[in-house]
């Protein structure tokens, strides 16, 4: 299974994204630069954290014009996977794959911490390799993590049950409903808050985040063999 | 001709504005007890070459649908001034 | 002060004296005409006044810095480079330094501190290193008044939004408050990088004929104001016309486009456009390759019209580099600056005549010779005095202060003081885990990041004592050498070396010189016993208002290795039933300098503790081996608030309870409160004390077992006193502990 | 009485504006070439009793001065409506 991780001037997180894929799946995982015109031959595409051209106006507004992003389109409408973690969420949000948007944070503050989420749905191709409702630890890290959408769109979220991840105890953000992940209706485009790729390892404090990629495998594994 | 686009970009009413509840909050702890409400949006100087005013309204308007501010969440309004050098 | 709508000519510049505004004295001027055998002209006199500055020639710092100890077997590259290297095999090399920001985060907190961190991180990848970690050491006034709360929120707010958006974590520092600093906030940041040997770069302009680049942000007038000099008397005025809008993202697509342009070989040297921009980092560039460089100032890209060549050579504007690159691969160079983005622009050459040559559109407008702007700058052995409250009595009586009446409230309040209490609502706001690789998180004594394969780590901290050092000048240096150290020990890592921040008053009061060349005596003496040598650092005088100076704050930078990751050791008590020891110095605890007496006075209440450095050494070695035996679970380092606080802090990071039984002849707030060297708290796993013995006695070191690890939710500190057949006892709720010690800040803060 | 203060703080204009150069290469990149410079601000608006306009406009300006912008680097601007309801 080949990975493609995006790369925008700013983005920060993409080499820990390729290490992590490395690491927990041992999978070839390439770095794309964003004026690539294609993702073709990937199997998935991650959108890593960072400060995609310094978060300058709103988080992911400038990234989502890049030309590697119609290519990322094309691949989302083709059914297969994409991962937005932490500024690639906001970036996926910015472009419509996932509905609503990310605000600053409630407190104002940028947030680092390892936090606990609860696993809202398995039927997923990112969450299949959790148990149904099962609490892990992930780190976060941002400053436009809180979640929203309007009422209708979380009515519709919440019925098709696209919420994938909720923070447990404190809500670090202010995020609606707690929400921390969510998924597009055809259930391949994730978006994320929380950084699974700094968590694959026990001495990072937790290996929770491994799941995602191992279950990203997983999935990749049975529709290709199926 | 060069006009002047003076763009606010404020959070839609419904959606909450920390900004500026914090605001609020710190004038209210300096003393300034009479403030009842602060919200806090961002603002763009955007200086640029058109035709007419009509074509910089049009150019203007679609900086503000495709970058400048996200609708989900955002509003805009601008104004625009013909700039004489 | 003075207004010009023109630029004076040599002749004015003489008899009106017009170079005093720049900074320059009457005999530098003098110096200077002599050496040029003529008049210097305004650009001219410009250019001299920076390059002789305080901040650039440490004229007046210079002497004392040379008796500092800079090399080791494993020093690569000590001070006098962009950032000094320490080699720790396997081809890797640690490349680090510490860099002030004080006066522009004086005035506008947020952009000040960030464009501290900016120019931090330069000096590292300029050396051709990854930037891996930050830290951060900062010092405000008390946080009642609400102008140090503001400066504390917005630079903390600052740093985060810098060393964020770069994708470097920051994972460690400190912050101290005492109203020393209510005028004068410090503002302190250190970078860290890796480097593979083979990669290393350095600020070095050689090869002639080869092309000088400025690449990065357009010019401004950023620093300058206009024809109005900063005058002598006031110092900080130079900088505060300098506070800029940092711009991260320029910073990481400049850091990205070096990187790159080192590993393909094309470049020759670059450096950091800091302080005085173009003028210091040509002048110092030509200086290190004893080369001559020539630059043409409408060749540089500018952010502004009608900039002279005065302005353009002297502005400070940020996120610059300047680039020399060997001739005939400047397509190669500027592929990769297009890749990223950044505008490269050729402004000049590489000369063998050692002179910066200064052209306008091709015509010269100023030529100085190199040595005379550098290495020829003035050296001044300023005049040290004792100053007159070092021998005074009534400052030197902390061990004299009256009992107190509730020892458990005081542990409490000590909890409280927002210098101890815990810095998590700091630390939160930074990314400490991006580049995926921190393996201590900020919290423990040091923070460690691991190397690309796991198998290592480097440790790092930051550690200084403004107080003792007001109270001691010698002492106090060798306690911040000595904590920084003890700090890495603590988390299994064997230290290496130093960089330094030296943060002092006015220097031109012989008080306040004294405390700097005693403090500098104190820190190469810890530095020579500990062996580790300082490899860079920075100094920044004049951090006084209205003739009040702050508390001498020199900060020590220390770098370590864990050279085994499963040696990683953090304070946190691990499991009930493993015991408490103390190791160490015990004879040296005293009230004098500490934090306690400082609450219960409020003031610097001397003496500063004694140190023994030969048996910090053996303390610190013996710790060392304990840790790497593997029996030890957690250890914790004896600071601010004593043995009692560092007791509170292991059972609150932990959960975890302890029954503590000293028996001891001390009055109990000594014993509890009281600080001094040479102290290490360890969480020991049971059925390990014949080895315990032996590691210890082969040190020469003493300990002493306090008492065990409980499960449940109490501290219990016990002080025995035989003599008096008299028992003191404290019982207080983890619980309670901890809603002190983790509220404080964020209480003091609404 | 009720006034709504509309305040605009911006950098003043030697200060290099890193948000606005970068939000114009953006607009220049996706083809809206006649973008000559763009500067991007804050924008509150303020609600504050006051017994009429000139001490409403009073107030404000001292929120401004010791909250709302930092003169060292910045510059502000307000207007003043008196609100009814
Ligand atoms: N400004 C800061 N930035 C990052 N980490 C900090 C800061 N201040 C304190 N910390 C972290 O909090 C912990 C406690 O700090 P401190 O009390 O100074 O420790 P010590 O006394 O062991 O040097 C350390 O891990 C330190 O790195
Ligand atoms: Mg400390």
């Amino acid at each position: 299974m080949k990975f493609a991780v995006i790369v925008f001037p700013g983005s920060n997180c993409d080499e820990d994204a390729v290490r992590a894929i490395q690491q927990v799946l041992d999978e070839p995982a390439e770095l794309v630069w964003h004026q690539s015109g294609s993702v073709d031959g990937y199997d998935a595409v991650i959108i890593p954290g960072g400060f995609a051209y310094g978060d300058y106006l709103r988080a992911g507004a400038i990234a989502r014009f890049a030309p590697v992003m119609s290519a990322v389109r094309a691949h989302a409408q083709a059914g297969r996977p994409v991962l937005g973690i932490c500024n690639g969420f906001q970036v996926l949000t910015e472009v419509a794959l996932l509905p609503g948007a990310l605000l600053a944070n409630n407190h104002l503050q940028f947030r680092c911490d390892i936090v606990k989420l609860r696993v809202e749905t398995t039927r997923t191709p990112f969450t299949a390799d959790y148990q149904m409702g099962q609490e892990i630890r992930l780190p976060i890290a941002h400053a436009q993590g809180s979640y929203y959408a309007d009422d209708a769109t979380l009515q519709d979220l919440r019925e098709h049950d696209q919420i994938v991840f909720r923070y447990v105890g404190e809500n670090p953000n202010g995020s609606l409903d707690n929400i921390a992940g969510i998924v597009n209706r055809q259930r391949n485009v994730m978006g994320m808050m929380p950084h699974p790729e700094r968590a694959v390892h026990p001495r990072l404090g937790s290996s929770d985040g491994a799941a995602i990629f191992t279950s990203l495998l997983h999935a990749w594994k049975e529709a290709v063999y199926a | 001709m060069t006009f002047l686009a003076r763009v606010h970009v404020t959070l839609k009413a419904s959606v909450f504005d920390p900004q500026g509840a914090t605001v609020a909050r710190a004038l209210g702890t300096l003393g300034f007890d009479e403030v009842q409400d602060v919200r806090v949006g961002k603002y763009l100087e955007v200086r640029l070459s058109a035709s007419d005013a009509a074509a910089a309204r049009e150019r203007v308007s679609a900086m503000c649908e495709t970058l400048l501010a996200n609708t989900v969440i955002e509003r805009y309004e601008f104004t625009l001034a013909e700039e004489h050098h | 002060m003075l207004e010009l709508s023109r630029e004076p000519s040599p002749a004015e510049i003489q008899e009106r004296r017009i170079y005093r505004d720049f900074g320059l004295s009457d005999d530098e001027y003098a110096r200077i005409s002599a050496r040029l055998g003529r008049l210097p002209n305004y650009v001219e006199t410009g250019v001299f006044s920076v390059l002789w500055s305080e901040h650039c020639s440490y004229k007046s710092s210079k002497k004392h810095l040379r008796t500092f100890p800079t090399t080791s077997p494993q020093v690569i590259q000590g001070p006098g480079e962009n950032a000094g290297i320490v080699d720790i095999g396997d081809g890797w090399g640690v490349v680090f330094k510490m860099e002030s920001h004080n006066h522009p985060s004086a005035i506008e907190p947020f952009q000040g501190a960030a464009t501290g961190v900016g120019g931090i991180i330069r000096d590292i990848f300029t050396m051709g290193a990854r930037p891996i970690a930050l830290l951060d050491s900062l010092r405000f006034g008390p946080l009642e008044k609400p102008r140090n709360r503001y400066l504390f929120g917005q630079v903390v707010a600052g740093i985060a939004s810098y060393g964020n958006c770069v994708g470097i974590p920051t994972v460690g520092g400190e912050v101290v408050f005492d109203e020393a600093y209510t005028h004068n906030p410090l503002v302190n940041a250190m970078c860290v990088g890796l480097i593979r040997h083979d990669r290393i770069a350095r600020g070095r302009a050689s090869g002639m004929g080869n092309p000088v680049l400025v690449v990065g942000a357009k010019t401004g007038r950023d620093g300058i104001h206009g024809a109005t000099f900063a005058s002598v008397e006031d110092p900080h005025s130079r900088e505060r016309s300098a506070v800029q809008v940092g711009d991260p993202f320029m910073e990481k697509l400049l850091l990205e486009a070096c990187l790159e342009l080192i590993e393909s070989g094309a470049v020759v040297g670059l450096q950091d456009m800091g302080a005085a921009g173009l003028t210091s980092s040509s002048a110092e560039m030509a200086s290190r390759a004893g080369s001559g460089i020539d630059i043409d100032v409408a060749l540089v890209p500018r952010r502004e019209t009608g900039m002279t060549p005065y302005e353009v050579m002297l502005s400070e504007s940020q996120e610059r580099m300047l680039v020399v690159v060997q001739r005939g691969k400047e397509a190669q160079a500027q592929a990769i600056f297009a890749k990223w983005g950044l505008d490269a622009v050729e402004v000049g050459q590489v000369t063998d005549n050692g002179l910066l040559r200064i052209l306008e559109q091709g015509q010269i407008v100023g030529e100085l010779p190199i040595a005379a702007l550098v290495d020829e700058a003035p050296v001044y052995d300023r005049p040290a005095e004792r100053p007159a409250y070092l021998d005074d009595a009534a400052l030197m009586s902390a061990d004299a202060l009256p009992p107190s009446t509730d020892l458990a409230a005081d542990l409490l309040a000590l909890l409280a003081r927002p210098t101890i209490a815990s810095k998590h609502s700091v630390y939160r706001q930074y990314d400490s885990m991006v580049r995926a690789a921190t393996v201590v998180r900020p919290g423990a004594d040091a923070a460690v990041v691991a190397l690309p394969d796991f198998s290592r780590g480097i440790a790092m901290t930051t550690d200084g004592n403004g107080r003792y050092v007001y109270l001691n000048p010698r002492l106090g240096g060798m306690h911040a050498v000595a904590e920084a150290a003890r700090n890495l020990i603590c988390v299994g890592a064997r230290p290496l070396a130093v960089t330094d921040c030296l943060n002092y008053g006015n220097p031109e009061k012989p008080g306040i010189f004294y405390q700097f060349v005693e403090s500098i005596a104190g820190i190469s003496d810890a530095c020579r016993v500990l062996g580790t040598p300082v490899v860079s650092g920075n100094v920044s005088f004049y951090n006084e208002t209205n003739g009040q100076d702050i508390f001498p704050t020199p900060i020590i930078g220390m770098v370590g290795v864990v050279d085994d990751l499963k040696h990683l050791t953090t304070p946190d008590l691990k499991a009930a039933g493993n015991y408490l020891v103390l190791l160490g110095a015990e004879e040296a605890t005293t009230l004098g300098g500490s934090e306690y007496a400082a609450m219960r006075s409020g003031k610097a209440l001397g003496p500063t503790p004694p140190i023994d450095p030969e048996q910090e050494a053996r303390v610190q070695a013996a710790c060392l081996k304990l840790v790497q035996a593997g029996f030890v679970r957690a250890a914790h380092d004896v600071s601010d608030g004593g043995l009692a606080v560092a007791l509170a802090e292991m059972c609150i990071a932990g959960g975890k309870g302890a029954a503590i039984a000293v028996e001891t002849e001390a009055r109990a707030e000594t014993v509890l409160f009281g600080e001094g060297a040479s102290r290490i708290l360890l969480e020991v796993a049971d059925g390990n004390d014949a080895l315990l013995d032996r590691i210890v006695e082969k040190h020469g070191v003493d300990y002493r077992v306090l008492g065990p690890v409980t499960d449940d939710d109490q501290l219990r500190i016990k002080l025995l006193y035989y003599q008096q057949q008299q028992e003191t006892v404290l019982s207080l709720s983890v619980t309670a502990l901890k809603e002190q010690w983790e509220g404080a800040l964020q209480w003091a803060m609404r």
